[in-house]
């Protein structure tokens, strides 16, 4: 069994309008010093694969055909075995 | 980080590599800036050009079809030609109204194309300094069945709400259908609706050299480059470049910017000389236009137009379509005081120009010149003379659809169950329809939606209607049947029509077969409009919704506004009392082409479609009219999609009821579909007034039971008889359960 | 004379509706700035409105309960004044602690416009004693309504009868149907359903009127 | 120069519908063997600190002020130093 810890934030060129408003929110709440907040998603996913190289071509295909919408987002992750 | 500066390519190369034409100029185009300026034009101006000569900002195909639209009346206060359309409603008070096309942004990228929609139709409304009141949406999607339709109706839907219900315009009404024609390219068109103090009436111009121009609003960034362009050629699905032109919608920030440019209206609306949304061709159109309509000049300073992204050129500042940004033109001496209104929300706000003399638009940035062309040369695209062929599949009609029913009752419930007709509930359940507590009449109870207009007694009503299989079929006939549709859902709600606004959607108009099909359909629009004296006050042209080289049918948009004086005439559809009597408003020869039957049972449309009688249908409105006036009808439904049959069975939805109904006529006429035809119901106290008002125009048919049951007779002796339970269950269950 | 006060956040959007509301039974409302800190003690009841206040961003009502103007409001609710959060105010309620528990994402998740029967669970409520059916229909437009507590606050909500109203179906997944609940005093309620919305014949209810007329009954004349 | 890279879960005791429907749907899509989905989400925070230690302050700080409704939910985070 496969853990994969998945990453989606924004592509740099698109608008986050939550990142924002949660800077200014940080700002007001006298964390002056933050520069810059990027709010994406995570997940999560736990899987079954027979090696990892099959999951981690899965991990690339379940994120691209469902979890991160290609034309705003780009995502990393992290992939672990796990017992099962 | 993008933070590359890649040299622009120098005049000469863009001439040389015919960049222009990547960019939808053509070389003619380009010769004559070439010539007018007497030099070749750089990069940020051969991007102006292009943005401005596009269709989607200059009309410039369109625009010869759009002239011949009737737009004049008495209550006319703006027609088309701004952000919105104006009609007087009385009390010195105005109801703006226009409707705008989201489709290609919509079939890459749903939900955000949905958002952006509506934002920036709701912009277009607050320009004029009204206050939206509503929200509607008229969808066209493919096969129900297909995974793809259901995530682009997923994305549509949720965008939608994800929007209008964050900012706090209620949607209250719209259409939903389905045909394949729409599979590779859905429709999204949103329609808004604004409450005008005649008062604060403001138009996108640029008067009074010296003014201050000012930005309000989101910061620009990279998004939407050439989105005109974009939305002026055709989508081809195995190109993905296209996906970087959508843009991200902020609906928090645009309710601050809608709330604020709203005060600043109130408080300082006599220094406030303009104010544009920014919207196609971003800041380029909102400002050149403005200048233009006053016959002004305008510098605009670039490194003062607020940034979200680093080392932005100013081709990119000035073609981006980010969202949510404003030009207003004010006096200089309250510029200050009316940016510090939107300073105080944390909204930005800065003068980025002036007005001047003469008609030069001039663009200065990091202290050099980098764009210096004529005004009225920029907003003047060369006018095009487009060919017309009537389409071949015109010419030969095939002969008339005529139904032969062997089980009617399973037909009725076929029927109910097909996508056109079945309940939308579940998808218009996720938008806030209620939000302001001013929606009288809401989806679902009406063919119109009703709001009312706060310390008076009046209300509007709104509907959105579109018919493509008759357009498909005719496309004359079924322009004049579109805005038909619309009047008679909005006569069924006790109000009198008013005014209009469209959007046009066809496939490439430099296919002269499309090209016809698009003056016709405007043609027909047109013809009914004057005879129902509902003018064209505002609209939109959606054209290349094409796929890979098929177009969908002709499909235009009619978005239609009704006012009625006193919220006390408002009917809906339901039937209200047992015992209540029925009765068709215009019985007419069933007609058959066209039809939802015959969609379902042949699967494919054809046949002629009767022109249509003007004295006739415009006797009839009058007497609908008259009759909800005097408050002789506890009821009113129009016939639409699948005729009689579906029109008793959607009055008897919300009720506890059934109906019992005869017909002088064979069963199968239940089904014909025939415009201005209505059932009413009416109490036995007022039957003979209305049967004096109403003459031959209407034929009792049948009684409302208290058994819930439909329960409808032929004078073939066939019927059709079925618990309502039944009836319910196709209706409200048929679609949601398919797009589960 | 009784004042109220309708708080206005950056995003609310249900305030005009709960001002004409007000002003319908003579509260003699007051829109006040979320963005300033101002002195509230004048008002015997005050209203945090629905909304999607900071555009709900991050959690709804997270960014909203950092408001200038919610000291004021929890120093009302420790005075005994009426405080009332509907839909995002209830969120925002929740958020500052002034009530228990949390509203979460729908359990389907999405959006809902529709109206909804809800018992009345606490008659005795100052913000229910007008009402003489136990049930009534109320306007709900949520998509983070579902509420949510663990077993020990809920056990606490019983005791103390803070639940005041509760779904007949449970539309949105909430522990117990919850649907509105007080604080242990009972001078603090957060409910998700609209009753501002529920207040004219003519926009098809009136089953709203009850709960404007309970917290007028339960005001100091 | 800081940057903090939180990720959010909800506790293992509070219902995740999003998780169970994407889990769902990802079965649909034919990702069979897919065991459990958390969707949760993930924040780059970055800030300015005059030290590591201080700068670990500040993320819980912000994190529990804000970020999160302790509640429900959990974080962990990462933190790196990066150029200004
Ligand atoms: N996308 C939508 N958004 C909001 N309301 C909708 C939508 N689609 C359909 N409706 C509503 O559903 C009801 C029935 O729609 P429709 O069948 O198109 O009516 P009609 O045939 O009378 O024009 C109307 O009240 C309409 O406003
Ligand atoms: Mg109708």
């Amino acid at each position: 069994m496969y853990l994969a810890k998945i990453n989606v934030i924004y592509k740099t060129s698109v608008l986050d309008p939550q990142g924002e408003v949660i800077k200014s929110a940080l700002h007001r709440l006298d964390y002056q010093t933050v520069e810059r907040v990027v709010q994406g998603k995570y997940f999560e996913v736990t899987f079954d694969a027979p090696n990892e190289k099959t999951a981690q071509q899965q991990v690339a295909a379940m994120t691209n055909d469902l979890l991160i919408n290609p034309n705003t987002e780009t995502y990393h992750y992290t992939l672990t075995e796990v017992a099962d | 980080m993008s933070t590359t500066q890649v040299q622009e390519p120098t005049p000469n190369e863009i001439k040389d590599t015919k960049l222009y034409q990547a960019w939808g100029l053509t070389d003619a185009e380009y010769e004559l800036i070439e010539q007018k300026l007497q030099r070749l034009p750089n990069y940020t101006e051969t991007g102006l050009f292009s943005a401005m000569w596009s269709e989607h900002c200059s009309y410039k195909k369109s625009k010869p079809v759009l002239k011949t639209f009737w737009s004049k009346n008495d209550r006319v206060l703006q027609g088309p030609g701004e952000g919105a359309g104006i009609l007087d409603i009385g009390d010195n008070q105005a109801v703006v109204f226009k409707a705008e096309s989201h489709n290609h942004p919509s079939a890459v990228e749903p939900y955000e194309g949905a958002a952006t929609g509506v934002g920036g139709i709701l912009r277009d409304i607050f320009s004029m300094g009204a206050q939206p009141i509503a929200v509607l949406d008229s969808l066209q999607f493919g096969n129900p069945d297909q995974a793809e339709t259901k995530r682009l109706i997923d994305g549509v839907v949720a965008g939608i709400a994800g929007y209008g219900n964050a900012i706090g315009i209620p949607t209250v009404g719209g259409a939903t259908n389905f045909d394949a024609t729409y599979q590779q390219n859905p429709l999204v068109n949103v329609m808004a609706v604004g409450l005008l103090n005649q008062a604060d009436l403001h138009v996108g111009q640029a008067r009074g050299i010296g003014n201050a121009v000012i930005y309000v609003g989101a910061t620009t960034g990279r998004d939407g480059i050439h989105g005109a362009t974009f939305a002026s050629s055709e989508f081809d699905s195995h190109q993905d470049q296209n996906r970087s032109a959508v843009q991200v919608g902020d609906p928090f920030m645009e309710k601050l910017v809608m709330d604020t440019t709203l005060n600043a209206v109130r408080e300082f609306g006599a220094h406030i000389v303009g104010i544009q949304d920014m919207g196609a061709a971003g800041l380029v159109s909102s400002t050149a236009e403005m200048a233009d309509k006053a016959g002004r000049g305008m510098q605009l300073n670039l490194d003062r137009v607020p940034q979200r992204e680093a080392h932005m050129t100013p081709y990119e500042l000035m073609l981006s379509e980010s969202q949510e940004r404003m030009i207003l033109v004010v006096e200089p001496e309250y510029a200050q005081s009316i940016m510090d209104l939107f300073k105080a929300q944390d909204l930005n706000a800065v003068q980025i120009g002036t007005v001047t003399d003469g008609k030069q638009y001039q663009l200065y940035f990091q202290d050099e010149l980098v764009a210096d062309v004529p005004v009225d040369f920029l907003t003047s695209a060369p006018k095009m003379h487009m060919a017309q062929t009537k389409p071949a599949r015109l010419e030969k009609v095939a002969s008339d659809y005529q139904p032969d029913l062997a089980q009617p009752s399973e037909t009725l419930l076929a029927l109910l169950a097909q996508p056109n007709v079945a309940s939308k509930a579940s998808l218009y359940r996720h938008f806030d329809c209620s939000v302001k507590a001013n929606t009288v009449v809401k989806p679902g109870q009406a063919d119109a939606a009703i709001v009312r207009i706060r310390q008076t007694d009046k209300a509007l009503a709104m509907t959105t209607d579109i018919n493509s299989r008759l357009t498909y079929l005719d496309p004359f006939i079924g322009g004049q049947r579109a805005l038909l549709e619309a009047a008679q859902n909005i006569v069924a709600t006790g109000a009198t029509p008013i005014g209009i606004t469209d959007c046009l959607n066809f496939g490439n108009p430099d296919d002269p077969e499309i090209y016809y099909e698009l003056a016709q359909s405007v043609a027909g629009i047109n013809d009914m409009a004057q005879l129902l004296n509902t003018p064209v006050i505002s609209g939109n042209v959606s054209l290349y919704n094409e796929t890979d080289g098929v177009a969908i049918h002709p499909t235009p948009m009619v978005g239609m506004v009704g006012l009625i004086s006193n919220t006390d005439l408002i009917v809906t559809q339901n039937f209200k009392a047992v015992d209540d009597e029925i009765y068709l408003i215009n019985p007419q020869p069933a007609e058959f082409n066209g039809s939802e039957l015959q969609n379902m049972v042949q699967g494919q449309l054809s046949g002629a479609l009767k022109p249509i009688d003007h004295k006739q249908v415009q006797a009839i409105m009058e007497k609908v009219q008259t009759a909800t006036k005097r408050h002789l009808v506890q009821s009113v439904h129009d016939l639409s999609e699948g005729g009689l049959a579906v029109a008793l069975s959607e009055s008897l939805m919300e009720t506890p009821f059934g109906a019992q109904v005869e017909l002088k006529t064979p069963l199968n006429d239940i089904f014909s579909e025939v415009p201005a035809q209505f059932i009413v119901s009416v109490s036995s106290a007022q039957q003979q007034a209305f049967e004096d008002l109403m003459g031959t125009a209407a034929m009792k048919i049948g009684k409302i039971t208290p058994v819930p049951e439909l329960h409808i007779i032929g004078n073939d002796a066939k019927e059709i008889q079925l618990p309502m339970t039944q009836v319910k269950e196709k209706y409200k269950d048929s679609l949601w359960q398919r797009l589960q | 004379m009784v004042k109220t006060a309708v708080v206005r956040f950056p995003g609310s959007n249900c305030d005009e509706d709960l001002f004409y509301a007000l002003a319908d039974l003579n509260l003699n409302p007051v829109f006040v700035s979320a963005q300033e800190e101002s002195d509230l003690s004048d008002y015997a009841a005050i209203f945090l409105p629905g909304g999607f206040s900071y555009g709900d961003y991050l959690r709804t009502g997270a960014i909203a309960r950092f408001s200038p103007i919610m000291d004021a409001v929890r120093h009302a609710a420790d005075a005994g004044q009426l405080v009332v959060g509907i839909c995002n105010g209830f969120q925002i309620l929740t958020e500052s602690g002034l009530l228990p528990g949390q509203l979460m994402q729908n359990a389907t998740p999405g959006f809902i416009c529709d109206e909804v029967m809800v018992n009345i669970t606490n008659p005795n409520s100052a913000f229910t004693r007008a009402y003489t059916s136990t049930s009534v229909k109320l306007p709900i437009a949520h998509a983070d309504g579902r509420y949510y507590a663990d077993a020990a606050t809920l056990q606490e909500l019983v005791e103390h009868q803070q639940i005041i109203l509760t779904y007949q179906d449970n539309v949105n997944g909430s522990v117990e149907q919850i649907a509105g609940i007080t604080n242990v005093a009972g001078n603090v309620i957060g409910l998700m359903p609209h009753p501002e919305r529920a207040m004219e014949a003519l926009i098809g209810n009136v089953d709203g009127r009850g709960f404007f007329e309970s917290i007028q009954a339960s005001l100091p004349a």
